[in-house]
């Protein structure tokens, strides 16, 4: 039998398959490049950036939890610039889509961030993390607060010309109004889920388990909620969606797809198992196979809910 | 690099001193390649609630075998300690920059504490000349594996906090009492792996004693790759300051290197 | 040693001790009845009832997911007369404080099952479930928007004279605004967090997983998740706090109170391992008696968030 | 009531046919209390990951060991497949209302497919009389354990869909053809246990013959205590329309109470 056309567009970035990795979990690039080869993702999410180098929190930065973990990593990272110079060149290497997880702490970082982006080749999408709080408003987060979303995408869409991803927090009563409020300022696709904020104690210390206090939930824990929010941004909205929240299995993956997500993210898995990435695409293709579907794009938003 | 992900046979799982448990693998890849201070990151098999891998310092390397001493401390060594001879588990390794090969010009001293016996193993056997081991711990049920040493020629020396083996007192206590005699005839190389305290005062005397330590660090980590940046520590190389992963660019650091957080 | 005191007056309601069952985990009373002795639990919190009987949702009203389950039950209950008629004998036998979990598709059902309510002398306070959709408001649910949350607390606390606790759901950016907002409303207490949204899909059939679709996320998966809310809401307010949410060891439970509950209900655990909830209370015991505390009082709250 | 939590000790686990596995248990508490057609609640050890308790059918209970047949097909019936001898597993049970002891007036019929060989076995081992087993499947493979109706001296029947075992053809056509040639002589009373469609099928014969027909249900269930409301099914008893929880008034029902839904 033929195989399956496993090719995604996604808002105009060239995917071979509907697999990328979540930004935070697979580094820059060179990390995982030795055990994986880099050149069978559909796409690569690089670890946030933003327009200045950010040294992140003190640790302890992450803690596990069952079927879980929590990070507080704190958005560490060496600055676009440096990001430009170290990472680009060596991504350039592969046939790989690079999208550039990108944020700041007040419009103006992120309008900087994007523009500085305008100008590299290799650079395939960018995708805004809006879970970030905005020091200028009191902290409240972009991701959370209706107006200071739709200003943050507005600001960053006058600035780039690029695909531009972006990711949703999933701590909203009803994600459909970010969704719809996304598709409106400008944005080309969504991510979801980040992760959900959460917190542990040490009893015997009564200490926070995270020197941040609170930090963000990922994992197979979580995969339940992100399936829910991504079949419902997916009917919100007419832009495609990565879905990402808890992947380990294939199943996983492909849930999200018959949710309505386009393409989907691995993220804490990688570090229970650096290949999942490969096992997802192998799992959907035999999947497609079994199933005799032609393409992917036959799988996406065909959920049954109909009476049994 | 040269880090890989090995399906590991179990040889052998079986406790090795009250508190501490020898996990003896088949894992030609990963012995073959193992250097001195270097770790693997085991996944817990059969327990995918436990998502994050555990990392271990590799204690033994050879003819295809590889082996760890670890303590049951929390869920995912007590699942450890139930697995049993011919099982398969994923490591992933050998991972980070271990301890450098000791300086013949000068007199090495390993000082260990809890797992640190077992990280600092594999520097005796390579070293090219024997030197001294000062080991310390609570009681006599932390010293891990003092006869290996001896086994190498290495000369040994003990310290617990009970009394119960050795000096009573710190390995601090015993390092110190050696330089004092020695420390003029030889300039020491340190090698330290133990808990925080003792590496902090084996930092503490490498400056004193204006000589090279080499720290061991353990922090949490997830990737083990440099990927999550889950496991920092601050240092000062060559005049730049900045964090490096401790999973790849350590666990070993030069004690002048690292900035210590105050706490 | 002395025995530390595990005494807590909850908003009123007199427990011996601070743990006690989570809403529709449990059932009425009788079902665990042979298995537990009911007089060990510091109260019980029956299944919602509502003023009229109600038949639920279709099956498959259940699936588990990764250290958790979803759950559709839909609120089956037998309706708040025949609930009385008979549970609340049979609870008489026990030297038990009864909750009871009440919710209505209208503030009118609301009040009504409320008032039902205040001539029962076996009730010892009343917990409002609000995470149901208002069917008179086009659906919004009670529990994620402001106003229709103050509307049904501020009319349910006309009705009553019972200690009143409030039951959150986690779905909202901001718990403190819920937590002040029913304080303000009249709430003698929170309980919190109900089930998180889920959702998954059996890849095979292309079907939801669960009749009703969606369902909500409960068990050791949605702790963490947990943990936070509680700790936010408890520094927000000055009433007492249910703190709920995946709790299977002591040490789970220990964490909300030193988060700043003054009670904990154990819910999915019971199905695992029927008797969790006892070991809760001895677990809880024995770490008071081990940290030489005199009485969990000396517990709450005191999480140490200042430096290391 | 007499359901009780029992820590059973696993005396065997082992393949049974290519598809099921016989799990054996040391419970004297549970298996002396057992009645036809009550199950046991599995809590899977080790596997905090999975939360709910699976439920099986108690197929053989005497002096103190109790048994059950399963078969592989999730994460929690995997795991179980991995137990060994020896080791301690959580038991919840008996649960469920069971089969009544069969009408000695009656001819009793027991329809089985799939592990309802196994739920339908002590009601044939504790009939006062034999009777008959219809048992189908899609192949060989699905019939369970007809030896052990045979060596209590019941007429097994067999049908098998590809035909490699018995009869060609669905259970329910060798139950027609016994019914066509007997049906007149003696009034039967069926008892079965199965997958969804045969259960229908035998409702819908127990109508069309007017005779009882047990019926044992197989929901999604979660406490198996009646406290979840997770496995209920709508009933009508007594002119009384309601749901009723099948792990507690059920999991078997007289056919003519059941209100099927529509699927
Ligand atoms: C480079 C390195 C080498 C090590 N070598 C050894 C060794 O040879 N022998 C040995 O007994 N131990 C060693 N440790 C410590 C060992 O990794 C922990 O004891 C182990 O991870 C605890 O796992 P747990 O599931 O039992 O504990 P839990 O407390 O349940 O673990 C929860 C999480 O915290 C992490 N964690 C808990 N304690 C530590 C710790 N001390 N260091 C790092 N992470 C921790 C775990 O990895 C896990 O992610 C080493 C640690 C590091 C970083
Ligand atoms: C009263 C009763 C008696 C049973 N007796 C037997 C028996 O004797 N032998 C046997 O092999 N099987 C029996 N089953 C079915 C058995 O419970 C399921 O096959 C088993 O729970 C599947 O678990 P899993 O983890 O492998 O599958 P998964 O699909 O991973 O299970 C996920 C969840 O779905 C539930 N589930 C999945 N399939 C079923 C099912 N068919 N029925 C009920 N719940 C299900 C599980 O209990 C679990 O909660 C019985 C079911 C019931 C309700
Ligand atoms: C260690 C870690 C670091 C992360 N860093 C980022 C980040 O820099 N930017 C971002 O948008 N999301 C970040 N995330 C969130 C992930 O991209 C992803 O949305 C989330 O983890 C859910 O997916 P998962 O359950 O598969 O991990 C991070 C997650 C983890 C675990
Ligand atoms: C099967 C089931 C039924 C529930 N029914 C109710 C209910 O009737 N009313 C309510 O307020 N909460 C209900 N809940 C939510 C629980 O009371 C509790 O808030 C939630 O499950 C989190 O706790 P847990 O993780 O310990 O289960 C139900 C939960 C489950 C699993
Ligand atoms: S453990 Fe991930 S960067 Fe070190
Ligand atoms: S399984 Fe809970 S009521 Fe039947």
């Amino acid at each position: 039998m033929n195989q399956p056309d496993l090719r995604v567009n996604l808002a105009g970035i060239a995917m071979k398959n509907p697999v990328t990795v979540a930004s935070g979990t697979f580094g820059y690039g060179p990390e995982y490049a030795d055990l994986i080869d880099l050149n069978r993702l559909g796409a690569i999410v690089v670890k946030g950036v933003s327009l200045n180098p950010c040294p992140g929190n003190p640790l302890p930065r992450i803690h596990e939890t069952p079927a879980g973990m929590m990070n507080a990593i704190g958005l560490q990272n060496p600055g676009a610039k440096a990001f430009i110079k170290t990472y680009l060149p060596f991504l350039a290497n592969y046939d790989l889509p690079v999208i550039v997880n990108i944020w700041g702490r007040t419009i103006e970082d992120y309008e900087g961030v994007a523009e500085l982006f305008e100008g590299e080749p290799g650079v395939a999408g960018l995708e805004l993390n809006v879970s970030c709080p905005n020091i200028k408003e009191g902290g409240n987060s972009f991701g959370t607060h209706p107006d200071l979303f739709e200003q943050v995408i507005s600001a960053v869409r006058k600035k780039t010309t690029r695909p531009l991803l972006v990711k949703l927090s999933p701590n909203v009563p009803d994600i459909t109004v970010f969704a719809k409020t996304a598709e409106q300022a400008g944005a080309d696709g969504l991510s979801l889920i980040n992760t959900l904020p959460a917190m542990a104690i040490d009893v015997e210390t009564r200490r926070p388990r995270l020197a941040n206090v609170v930090g963000g939930l990922s994992g197979p824990a979580i995969h339940p909620v992100a399936v829910k929010l991504v079949w419902e941004a997916a009917r919100a909205v007419n832009i495609p969606i990565v879905g990402m929240g808890g992947i380990l299995d294939p199943e996983d993956a492909l849930e999200f797809i018959i949710a309505g997500a386009s393409a989907v993210a691995v993220g804490t898995a990688t570090f229970h198992e650096p290949t999942t990435v490969l096992r997802i695409i192998e799992g959907i293709e035999e999947y497609l196979l079994r199933h005799h579907l032609k393409s992917i794009a036959e799988l996406r938003g065909t959920l049954k809910t109909g009476a049994r | 690099m040269n880090t890989q992900l090995e399906k590991a046979i179990i040889i052998k799982n079986e406790p090795w001193t009250p508190e501490y448990y020898l996990l003896e693998f088949s894992a030609p890849g990963i012995s073959q390649k193992a250097a001195p201070g270097q770790f693997v990151h085991v996944k817990i098999p059969d327990r995918r609630d436990i998502l994050l891998r555990r990392p271990f310092s590799i204690f033994k390397a050879e003819s295809g075998t590889l082996s760890i001493l670890y303590k049951s401390v929390g869920r995912g060594t007590r699942h450890m300690a139930k697995l049993h001879a011919g099982q398969a588990v994923n490591l992933l390794g050998p991972l980070g920059k271990g301890f450098p090969i000791p300086d013949t010009n000068k007199k090495t001293l390993l000082v260990a504490g809890g797992y640190g016996m077992a990280a600092l193993y594999l520097t005796a056997a390579r070293a090219q000349t024997p030197g001294l081991l000062f080991a310390g711990g609570a009681g006599k049920k932390d010293i891990l594996c003092a006869q290996d040493f001896t086994a190498l020629g290495w000369d040994v020396r003990l310290a617990t906090e009970d009394g119960s083996c050795g000096t009573h007192g710190l390995v601090t206590n015993i390092l110190d009492a050696w330089q004092a005699r020695n420390g003029k005839s030889s300039e020491p190389e340190l090698f330290a792996c133990g808990p925080m305290g003792m590496l902090k005062a084996v930092a503490q005397r490498a400056k004193e004693w204006n000589c090279t330590a080499w720290i061991s660090l353990d922090h949490y980590m997830a990737c083990g790759m440099g990927a999550c940046l889950a496991c920092v520590q601050k240092i000062n190389r060559d005049g730049e300051e900045r964090l490096a992963c401790t999973c790849k660019e350590g666990p070993v650091f030069e004690a002048r290197e690292i900035i210590w957080e105050e706490s």
